[in-house]
């Protein structure tokens, strides 16, 4: 059952929309992943789902997120922050940099669960630790009087999903949870969210660029591209049967054999900027497929047989 | 006057064209770079634009309040305060200019080694440095000025030496912070001299943050050379200083305030201008994380 | 850990400290001028004089002078005036109480003050409070001391008579003082604590605070406040030199008694044991005031803890 | 026009002040609070014999054997009478019956007799070096026998450094005496001293021993007298506008003419004790001239420096001494007075002719010359002028400003030609301290030592008997000096003090040298 729905999303900063036209919904027990390059949005879609756009100084102009039925885009800050941390949680892309480096592990953590669940402090650090021990962190009562610096990158981030999970939330977002993490970690914590989207009926949204990644853990993929997504669906018909030619040169770039998460550095060209975005459809400056009407007016998001796609040519590869 | 246009001018050299038009871009800075700009032609022709010769005396028009042809009166000697005005821009902007161009030098040289070279020697340099940077610049000055004597070269000096700290401490932390980057690590991996690597490499790296905190830094020498008036040291009468005009006789202040007013203005208003451009400029060129390293 | 790192520290200011008196003495003695001719009145003889620099021993080698100076010391004998007359450690004793207070309040006051305003112009939405406070910080750094205790004078005790004009008896002749050292301070203190907030607000921890669904005030003082402090307090513990002996031009212009006037009156009269004993306390602050910022620093940076001991 | 504005700002403020000096005075009429000259701050401490720096509270503690007027004559205070010897070998002093000191012990010839020897070995050693012992010839007669005849004596008895202090308080306090606490005779007693703040005085209801320069020969009007330590001139200006001080001693004098402008402020001038001159290097070239120097004496216009800059306030010094002292009587040919064709001419025949740039040249050197001062706007602003008079005879001097004691030592190292100075001294023997070979460089900044001046010297110093010969001699000597060149005198400050008319009155003119206890005895809250 679809828990978090997002609508023809638009985001403003000032006067440049970096987002625009993103939808997609999220079940319980399901993975979504949001997938592209650096710069092409899916961080902001984060940002919004959040609703912490504020702090960067952006703002919601259209569409529409609603969560278990409640529109999020006219709550009140007070009303968000119940939600943000209580039923959403975040994970953050750098672990190394995510967690307040002047205070002890155990308090960072049971702030969530004082914070949403109404518990004593008592209480909240024997969750803590509770949490923390099935998050597979040895020793998990001594940690809580550590501090962030004397740790790894991969047991941070555990303590960050911790700190997502506290408070026994519906939704999680990841925010490219692996990307600052060692090759093997990465793989530990990837297993450990997908474990814990089943074991605890979680809806995740996992944003990455790594197409191998999606390929391993989600259901469902929404391809971003310049702020725009432009194809959608199912992971197994994304990658059988990609419309799209982005989401093709993206599954080009995997290496086979080798799930390295290699970087997209297979696609020619760059990623346009939020200021400079072509007219038309954005891809088309790096599209071999690309005729005139690309260069002129921009593909609307089609649905079709089990997705959508925003394409003037879709199709196969040949 | 010439050492404090190369001043300028090896300001202006730091950095692109396009930082400092983009610090003279916003209105702020349009007012303050503008006023700045007015005030360095104002100090470079003084000779030419003041109405009447600064040091000649005419004891019996003495504190004549402002009117004409005296715009901003006279004091108590009879003498053209616009005049002095002028003429003192060149004074207080020269010395204060020339002395943080020495104290940038002398402290980018010692904080780049301090920063480069590490151990007991940055350790020894740093101690140092923290102590006088912890003594009131004041004291400094004061007690720099008895020994080497009065006068504007000593008051330049004394400045110098009581704003040295500052820069040893940023051009260290900049080293420091550079020394940990990747392109750097990897020059001193193909074996390159010690030198090389701090002229070619570091030190143009640190430069920029160093010019800017020492734009910013002009202002508080005003302030100092005026404070060293107050105890009658630093410009030799009759050559007019603003810090020497501010404090001239605290009579005058009850009697005829605007011998004392105006010079007092102009010495606000130059270091709020400074200040103002000297922010502006850090945020054109994107540097306020570099500075605030040290 | 800490104290082990302290009492280090604490060991490190021994030879710190015999440099410092070498510098102290070096440069006490490089002065033109000297003490003698301040004792000296019309009808005393030459003789009277050679009786004069021979009785303080002012005709010893340097070397001899030092030792004699630093031996004393090491018996807690800080010597003797020439031309105040007085022991100097009589002398620091006198004036020291007034520079206490007047640095103690000065430094409460532009340290509550300029944190407070620090953190209401980094936090404010209000273009207008914002541009006052950046006005402010400007204006504090930028007036010479003694045109503003005269400002201040003239306007809240000549004006309106709410204060003593001058003196140093009571609470109430303590304010423009401190409002003069103080309105410079909180410039400085204003200023450090809003780039350090601002700095903070940029961390990536704090974007996990606010998705842990954090009010912003708890997020404001209970992570991000301590970590602006850091800067902050570094600053304030290296100040206490200022706070102590750079208070010359108020203590001129409001007729205080204070450790930088009886320096100032002494370098002036050449009186050599003052000007020595006045620098090494003030040396002697200055280093404890960097420990003190070292040890504050340990205590409320976990990562600094580490890295030290 | 601003100015006018200005003034109306603060006239306004000075009827609030005045409102409230009104209320204060009715309830504290019997207190004044007094602001020490900017000179005399910094004292450390209350004990005459060994202090280097006393200030005016010290004459309210101790009483003196004799006092000097303004008009330098000697009054009896704790001695009634004395005589000298014809031979200037002993004098005989008949002391003053019934006076006791503040803790209660007895004033009387043994006191004298201890207190003398207590001046050996230290800085104040000279004051009484002339005295070799002092005798108890009964309990209210002491003779002084001399080792030489010195003239001056009464006026060393009339120092400040010779109050006398209870011996028994300086044997009882050690060394905290003058500090911890002082004794004397005088009308006032130490209550307490903050140093570098405030000393606080209360009444000495005992005392009934005033000298014939105060009119009131009872106790003093006021109880309590408090004084301050402001070295910051504006600071004390509105401390005497707003009520905190009742009066203010040592005023610079370009203050006069703000302090008048006061509604309720009183100003009262003294002759001065002192002159602002400028010394002349005779060793330093072309100072070794003397028709140099001359000319630059002729070249300095006092009348126009006393009727600008200081208003008419004091008078233009034409000679070395102040006017008072009989020795300033000098042959009016002596006197240093502008003439700049004089001064051209004289410049002319030594070779230094008019350039085309109004400096004047000789062999292709042009006329520059150090002029050295001291910091401080009472030197800096005389000197500004000096310059520009020098400027008019084609002589080009370069200012330096140093600090007091930075420049004694470029005096020493011989490196000054000119130098603007002034000095505070109401006795003739300035001359040998200034002008004797012995002190070459420093005090003798002229640097001048000449077999026929160290003659004279000599005998006026030691070789008068009496006064009358001292003044004979120290004229001769004077006059000398004058013929010589050796410094151009400038300027005779008067000494000014003011006072806030609603609170207190002071007698006008005030006797003495200097104001001091006479002048507070009769000093009186305002009516």
């Amino acid at each position: 059952m679809t828990v978090l729905s997002v609508r023809n999303l638009q985001v403003a900063f000032g006067a440049v929309a970096p987002l625009s036209g993103v939808s997609f919904d999220v079940a319980k027990g399901e993975t979504l992943g949001i997938v592209g390059e650096s710069g092409s949005g899916k961080s902001l879609t984060a940002m919004a789902v959040m609703g912490l756009l504020p702090l960067a100084g952006g703002r919601i102009t259209a569409g529409s997120i609603t969560f278990d039925g409640q529109e999020l885009t006219t709550l009140t800050e007070k009303a968000y922050r119940r939600l943000r941390g209580g039923r959403i949680g975040l994970i953050t892309q750098n672990p190394m940099t995510s967690l307040d480096p002047l205070q002890c592990i155990g308090p960072q953590v049971d702030a969530v669960a004082v914070l949403h669940l109404g518990m004593t402090a008592r209480e909240a650090r024997a969750r803590t630790v509770e949490i923390l021990g099935t998050l597979r962190i040895p020793d998990p009562a001594t940690i809580c009087d550590r501090y962030p610096h004397q740790m790894s990158g991969g047991m941070k981030q555990r303590i960050v999903i911790a700190m997502a999970l506290a408070a026994d939330p519906d939704v999680l977002v990841a925010d490219e949870p692996t990307t600052a993490l060692d090759v093997t970690v990465q793989a530990q914590i990837i297993r450990l969210l997908d474990d814990l989207v089943k074991s605890r009926d979680l809806a995740l949204i996992l944003i990455t660029h790594d197409m191998s990644v999606v390929a391993q853990t989600c259901d469902r993929v929404v391809v971003m591209y310049a702020g725009r997504a432009v194809e959608q669906g199912p992971v197994g018909d994304i990658f059988d049967a990609p419309q799209h030619p982005y989401t093709q040169a993206l599954i080009g770039c995997i290496p086979r054999g080798l799930d390295d998460g290699a970087r997209l550095t297979g696609i020619a060209g760059t990623v346009p900027t939020v200021l400079n975005y072509p007219p038309g459809c954005p891809f088309h400056p790096r599209c071999d497929r690309a005729e005139e009407v690309c260069a002129s007016i921009v593909p609307e998001l089609e649905p079709n047989a089990t997705g959508a796609v925003a394409c003037h040519l879709p199709g196969v590869a040949p | 006057m010439t050492s404090m246009t190369g001043t300028a001018a090896r300001m202006m050299s730091g950095f692109g064209n396009t930082s400092l038009g983009r610090a003279f871009g916003s209105i702020l800075g349009k007012v303050a770079g503008g006023f700045l700009v007015l005030l360095l032609l104002t100090a470079i022709f003084a000779p030419w634009i003041t109405p009447f010769d600064y040091a000649a005396q005419n004891l019996m028009n003495g504190n004549q309040p402002p009117g004409w042809p005296h715009l901003l009166g006279t004091d108590q000697f009879g003498r053209d305060v616009l005049s002095r005005v002028i003429y003192g821009a060149r004074t207080s902007l020269s010395v204060s200019a020339t002395a943080i161009a020495i104290s940038i030098t002398v402290g980018m040289t010692l904080g780049a080694a301090a920063g480069y070279f590490g151990g007991l020697f940055e350790r020894c340099v740093m101690t140092v440095v923290d102590l006088t940077w912890s003594f009131p610049d004041i004291l400094i000055a004061l007690i720099f000025v008895a020994i080497i004597g009065p006068g504007l070269t000593s008051t330049t000096f004394a400045i110098a030496i009581a704003y040295l700290a500052q820069f040893t401490r940023l051009t260290r932390a900049q080293i420091v912070r550079l020394k940990r980057e990747t392109f750097i690590e990897a020059t001193i991996n193909l074996g390159a001299k010690p030198h090389h690597i701090l002229l070619r490499h570091l030190l143009p790296n640190a430069i920029a943050p160093v010019i800017v905190v020492g734009m910013l830094a002009i202002g508080d020498g005003i302030v100092l050379e005026a404070t060293l008036g107050f105890f009658g040291l630093g410009a030799q009468p009759p050559t007019p200083s603003w810090g020497a005009m501010m404090s001239s006789g605290t009579a005058q202040l009850f009697l005829s305030p605007w011998v004392i007013i105006f010079p007092g203005v102009v010495v606000a208003v130059t270091v709020i201008m400074v200040n103002l451009f000297g922010d502006e400029l850090i945020r054109a060129l994107d540097i306020r994380d570099r500075i605030r390293g040290a | 850990m800490l104290l082990r790192y302290v009492f280090f520290r604490v060991l490190m200011l021994i030879p710190v400290s015999i440099s410092i008196s070498v510098v102290i003495f070096a440069i006490v003695h490089l002065l033109p001028g000297d003490p003698v001719d301040n004792l000296l009145r019309v009808g005393s003889s030459p003789a009277d004089r050679a009786a004069l620099v021979a009785k303080y021993g002012l005709d010893q080698p340097l070397v001899v002078q030092y030792v004699r100076w630093v031996l004393a010391m090491f018996q807690g004998d800080f010597g003797e005036a020439i031309v105040l007359r007085r022991p100097v450690a009589d002398l620091i004793r006198d004036n020291l109480p007034y520079s206490l207070r007047l640095g103690a309040a000065a430094f409460a006051f532009s340290s509550i003050v300029g944190i407070a305003l620090g953190t209401v112009s980094a936090t404010t939405r209000n273009a207008v409070v914002e541009q006052f406070v950046r006005g402010f910080i400007l204006l504090g750094s930028t007036v010479p001391g003694f045109w503003l205790a005269l400002l201040l004078i003239l306007a809240f005790a000549v004006q309106l008579q709410w204060f003593p004009v001058s003196g140093a008896k009571g609470w109430d002749a303590l304010v423009l003082p401190v409002l003069t050292i103080g309105f410079g301070g909180v410039a400085l203190v204003a200023r450090v604590t809003r780039v350090a907030l601002m700095d903070a607000r940029r961390e990536d921890f704090v974007t996990l605070l606010h998705a842990k669904g954090l009010p912003a005030n708890t997020i404001l003082f209970r992570h991000l406040m301590p970590h602006a402090m850091l800067p902050v307090v570094t600053i304030l513990a290296l100040r206490i030199g200022w706070i102590l002996g750079g208070a010359v031009t108020v203590e001129f212009v409001f007729g205080r008694p204070g450790l930088g006037s009886l320096l100032i009156r002494a370098l002036g009269q050449r009186d050599y044991p003052v000007v020595q004993g006045c620098l090494l306390m003030l040396a002697l602050a200055v280093m404890l005031g960097t420990l003190i910022g070292d040890v504050a620093q340990a205590a409320m940076d976990p990562r600094v803890r580490e890295a030290k001991t | 026009m601003r100015h006018q504005t200005m003034t109306k700002l603060l006239s306004g403020t000075a009827l609030v002040a005045a409102l409230t000096a009104f209320v204060a005075s009715s309830a504290f009429a019997q207190e004044a609070v007094i602001a020490f000259d900017a000179g005399e701050l910094g004292a450390t401490s209350y004990d005459p014999v060994t202090s280097s720096n006393l200030n005016t509270a010290t004459s309210m503690i101790y009483d003196r054997l004799v006092e000097q007027d303004a008009d330098q004559s000697f009054h009896p205070h704790l001695a009634n009478s004395w005589e000298e010897a014809s031979d200037g070998m002993s004098w005989t002093f008949k002391l003053h019956e019934g006076v006791t000191f503040h803790d209660g012990t007895a004033f009387d010839a043994q006191t004298v007799a201890d207190w003398i020897p207590d001046y050996a070995d230290t800085e104040n050693a000279f004051l009484t070096a002339a005295i070799e012992s002092v005798e108890v010839i009964d309990p209210l007669t002491v003779k002084f026998v001399m080792n030489r005849p010195e003239p001056n004596l009464l006026y060393n008895l009339g120092s400040a450094f010779m109050g006398i202090p209870s011996q028994a308080a300086v044997e009882e306090m050690g060394a905290d005496y003058g500090v911890a606490g002082a004794v004397g005779t005088g009308p006032f007693k130490l209550e307490r001293f903050d140093i570098g703040l405030e000393t606080v005085l209360v009444r000495n209801d005992d005392h009934a021993w005033a000298s014939d320069l105060s009119e009131n020969q009872g106790v003093a009007h006021f109880e309590r007298l408090t004084f301050r330590e402001i070295p910051d001139q504006s600071t004390a200006f509105l401390e005497l506008k707003t009520g905190g001080v009742d009066v203010l001693l040592g005023i610079p004098t370009d203050f006069i003419e703000v302090l008048k402008a006061e509604p309720n402020v009183t100003v009262i001038q003294m002759p001065g004790t002192g002159i602002s001159y400028m010394p002349i290097n005779v060793t330093a070239a072309p100072f070794d001239d003397i028709r140099v120097r001359e000319a630059t004496g002729l070249a300095i216009d006092q009348e126009a420096i006393v009727a600008s800059i200081y208003k008419g306030v004091g008078a233009p010094a034409h000679n070395f001494l102040i006017s008072s002292l009989p020795e300033a009587t000098v042959d009016p040919a002596l006197n240093v007075t502008h003439d700049p064709e004089r001064a051209g001419a004289l410049l002319d025949e030594a070779g230094w002719t008019m350039g085309d740039d109004g400096v004047r040249m000789k062999d292709g050197a042009p006329l520059e010359v150090k002029l050295f001062t001291q910091n401080g706007s009472e030197f800096t602003v005389l000197t500004q002028v000096v310059q520009a008079q020098l400027a008019a005879i084609g002589m080009k001097a370069d200012i330096t400003v140093f600090d007091s004691s930075t420049i004694r030592d470029e005096y020493k190292e011989n490196r000054h030609q000119l130098a603007v100075r002034a000095y505070d001294w109401n006795n003739s023997d300035i001359l040998d301290w200034f002008f004797s070979g012995e002190r070459l460089g420093y005090p003798n900044v002229s640097m001048w030592n000449d077999p026929e001046g160290e003659q004279l010297n000599k005998v006026a110093m030691e070789g008068s008997a009496n006064s009358e010969e001292r003044i004979a001699n120290f004229t001769a000597y004077h006059e000398y000096i004058l013929s010589q060149h050796l410094m151009v005198p400038i300027y005779q400050p008067t000494t000014n003090l003011a006072f806030n008319a609603d609170r207190v009155s002071v007698p006008d003119p005030v006797r003495g040298t200097r104001f001091r206890s006479q002048t507070v005895l009769d000093m009186k809250p305002a009516e």
